[in-house]
């Protein structure tokens, strides 16, 4: 086995070695799917703190980072995990209060950020958000941006096509790539190198893979042979980009992870009340994350019943009868 | 006939969805207003998710466009990029329309889903654009929930989020934007629409019971009412399908 | 049946459809991988002329139209199909007698390109071909590209980063976006909507199909159900692009259709000594395409035999044992 | 011991490539080398295909980058948008290094694979960039295959496709490229390298029974050569590897 092979390590270890007090961080997953949530209940656990961290619309697990106080920067395009918050709810509360600074971006300029920072270009074009407030409003002052290397000089930049209306074109917003210290994302299948596999929809998680410094993957299934290789068209990140490989089983829980499981909407719900109340807060905080050691704690918790009534049915991916009044 | 304002709502916009429209879906009412279309009135219009899935079957009702319901039997599988590109590509984003909300809105259809107050130090935060402002730039036409409100009828948005006709005929080209904009606003008391020539939100109609008045009562800014009908209430077969297809147990009714 | 479900169609009338003189025309496929060979031949069979071709490497296709007569434009990346010719002899040929005019770009600026089609944006930007004469020498000049409203006002444009220094960068080419008037490509499989599903690598075929006003599917299997809808993650095109549907097994032939069948390397060594020589490449236009009606009347002057000797080992993708001497 | 030219050849590149690096390979003797370095001594190289192939297995010879055999038993079948974006992505763009051929070098590793003569009427028409401009604008070093002639070492090219050094010293980086560079020009009677002060090429070594002048000789330029010494005949093991794990067919060699 070669030295870079030996990429499998405990999400306690990955988290220690690869987040760290001010880095730029992103997660992958959208709303209520496929959010790493294991690694973010560990990096609150690890009380780490100033994250900046890079968003599209990564809903439960960028309002628990900003709930459990690790986020001072936020670049992002929606807070919100669908009918559970339309809001996130920490995640206001901490804009209303000016604890956290936000820049605004759609969800395209987001996605596009990221795959700028994959394919190694300073920028990438899109035609979205010409004459809103996305362009004329900015989270962070020019002199901040000065202030900050870490952070491009323009929130984006208008120009016109230098290809003269070519595509019926006269303008477009240039929007600077992102390359994060590190992403984390949660997959179904990842073998010992790092290879890996998505089911369903990828979001933006190839891009944020590929687009950060470090790659820190947690995953369902850990194939300790080259077993992934063996169908290589249903794997979207190859091992080069991979520094950590993390067997998290239910991993993404309380969201979903399409054909294993479903996100566990009693938890949401509950999370949505607690979020609404500093003191129930500080509770849940310290029910489910401070006084569970491991993910596996909080799973125990959280109950054998209520984890298998969400588990996926593997043709449609989803629990089909799941109670989500 | 009995039935909610919700399901009346729902309906009113599926009716805007034509056979063969590609229908971009945001979540709740929006995402229920395209299900209610393809059981009703337009069924071989396709379902479209900012999250990368296309013409997903959706046997149950999805509660966020990352769901895994929404993930389940579509034409592909991809992801933010792919439905973008679906979208700023004119060759299928002219066909496309897509079904929004806001906080927000002014007299030339244009959405505030960000802050209520100032930027910097707002009063009240939203979800911010998502995709909205990407689905607003680009597509032909777009359908938009509001609740009437004074408070979201405002003459000067706090924040603009989502493009509609910017400031009124040619403002869109004027900022480079594709054409397109907003074609109707369904909301709590009645129907608006946009006029071709002046951009300008108007009345189309009221639900049953409610005045022109009283809609404008509502509102920070005037709109012509002159054209406005009684609009058709919900048939029986439309409520039917819409309560035992679509959302049978009611998630979002 | 949805109006725009009724997408099968004969390949001659896809192509009367289709390709029309002087239209703009990409086609799928890499060097001697997938190229949509069938459509290729019916497309000279048809005698269409003037045709503006837009390739990357799009090999044996490429060579075949210009060797057909088809081609007076060619916007390329690479005229070759590996070991059986390095350089494509008809495109060699043609370029030195000044009877096709040549726009040079690099791979990842045509596939660039193509995506920015595909996107909806008029360029995308790239740090390739920086210093090099990709970028001074041009085969469309100005003045041409004046005259011709479906070419863009310039090659290629070098611009500072506006974002100063962000991601290292001081310059980036930016390259305008291509929307053929028709892309063909050949897959696996296509079901009568025109979901696609490609096997291996998908080379620029997607963004190829997504960048064009029409497009024009050839398949091996054409499955009259939703069957594809049941694996989704491995569909790479929806319909709503797709405008004709064709089904033209060994469609691909003599290229390569991975899982399905190896290129025939019999036929294009055979190829490269005809392409040499006017007269015998007459005799082989003759033979192999004006002779042959349809697709099949090729592959049985070829013989069973040869077909069946590249029949692909379903595990392996190619056919193991072919003599490829 | 008996050794062609071509195995030779093949050999001391693949000695250039170490454990780790992620090898782009073309057509022909350069993917040889790049499997012949896999089989003997960088087993845990990377090998990686423009077309969007990742950690091939390469069980058979491929006979183009797009050959159906690099695509079985990959890490990722992707595309030429992945495969490229790989490659300027710094990240992993630094830690590949790319095997070359061309049609002319010059001074600074310049090539072209493009045209002999003018660029609108040539002389001699060659397939192109391809993915060579690519590699060489992103990669951080290069190996690249020549055959000595005095019309390939060229003290002028006919047309530069493919980023050397530029103009000499700083050159890449006013262009605007990344750094990065030619590492070895490997040839027929001997083995080049680019001085790391100069950026100019200069004589590593000769093979068995060649000189420094005979090289000479073929070069329209002139290199130093008062560092070159003889160069390692291939060995009794990387000659059966190379001959029975990587050709045995002799498809290339």
């Amino acid at each position: 086995m070669k030295p870079e092979d030996n990429k499998v390590m405990r999400l306690q270890d990955a988290v220690e070695k690869y987040v760290t007090d001010g880095c730029h961080l992103s997660i992958g997953g959208f709303t209520l799917n496929r959010n790493p949530m294991a690694a973010v209940y560990e990096i609150i656990r690890q009380k780490i703190k100033d994250l900046h961290v890079y968003a599209h619309s990564n809903g439960q697990g960028v309002d628990e980072l900003i709930g459990g106080g690790c986020v001072s920067r936020l670049e992002i395009a929606y807070g919100g995990t669908g009918k559970f918050m339309s809001t996130c709810i920490r995640f206001k509360k901490a804009v209303q209060e000016q604890t956290i600074i936000v820049e605004d971006y759609s969800n395209f300029q987001m996605t596009l950020r990221f795959l700028a920072g994959a394919m190694g270009i300073a920028f990438l074009p899109t035609r979205s958000s010409l004459g809103t407030d996305i362009i004329n409003k900015w989270g962070f002052p020019k002199a901040f941006r000065k202030q900050h290397d870490r952070i491009p000089n323009q929130k984006l930049v208008v120009m016109d096509n230098p290809f003269d209306g070519w595509c019926d074109t006269k303008k477009v917003v240039l929007v600077p790539a992102i390359t994060p210290d590190v992403t984390i994302i949660h997959v179904q299948m990842a073998d010992f190198r790092g290879n890996c596999r998505i089911e369903g929809l990828t979001f933006a998680d190839v891009e944020q893979a590929k687009a950060a410094k470090r790659l820190v993957i947690t995953c369902e299934e850990l194939l300790d042979d080259d077993y992934l290789k063996t169908d290589p068209d249903r794997n979207q990140i190859p091992f080069i980009h991979a520094d950590a490989v993390v067997k998290v089983p239910f991993g993404a829980y309380p969201t979903a992870c399409f054909k294993y499981y479903d996100y566990d909407a009693t938890y949401m719900k509950a999370y949505a009340r607690a979020a609404k109340n500093d003191d129930a807060y500080q509770q849940y905080l310290a029910a489910y994350i401070f006084d569970c050691p491991t993910h596996t704690h909080l799973l125990d918790k959280v109950g054998r019943r209520r984890v298998e009534s969400i588990l996926a049915d593997r043709n449609r991916g989803y629990a089909k009868h799941l109670d989500r009044k | 006939m009995d039935y909610t304002l919700k399901e009346l709502m729902t309906i009113c916009a599926a009716r805007e969805i034509k056979n063969n429209d590609i229908v971009f879906c945001g979540t709740g009412i929006s995402m229920l207003a395209a299900m209610a279309a393809k059981n009703i009135n337009a069924p071989d219009s396709v379902i479209f998710f900012e999250t990368g899935a296309i013409d997903s079957r959706l046997e149950d009702i999805p509660l966020a466009v990352a769901d895994p319901r929404i993930m389940y039997h579509t034409s592909a599988n991809g992801g933010l990029m792919e439905a973008f590109c679906t979208m700023q590509n004119p060759l299928s984003g002219t066909r496309i329309v897509g079904i929004l909300g806001a906080a927000q809105i002014d007299l030339y259809g244009n959405l505030n889903s960000t802050v209520i107050g100032e930027y910097d130090a707002p009063d009240v935060r939203f979800s911010g654009s998502g995709g909205a402002c990407d689905v607003a730039s680009f597509v032909s036409r777009s359908i938009i929930f509001m609740k009437m409100e004074k408070r979201k009828f405002k003459k000067k948005l706090d924040y603009l989020t989502s493009p509609g006709f910017l400031d009124g005929p040619g403002g869109r080209e004027k900022a480079g934007l594709p054409p397109g904009g907003p074609d109707k606003v369904i909301t709590d008391m009645g129907v608006m629409g946009f006029d071709e020539h002046t951009r300008k939100m108007f009345l189309i109609g009221c639900f049953p019971g409610i005045t022109p008045d009283q809609i404008l009562d509502n509102m920070e800014f005037e709109i012509r009412t002159d054209r406005a009908v009684e609009i058709a209430v919900p048939t029986q077969t439309e409520l039917t399908l819409l309560r035992e297809k679509c959302d049978p147990h009611g998630l979002i009714l």
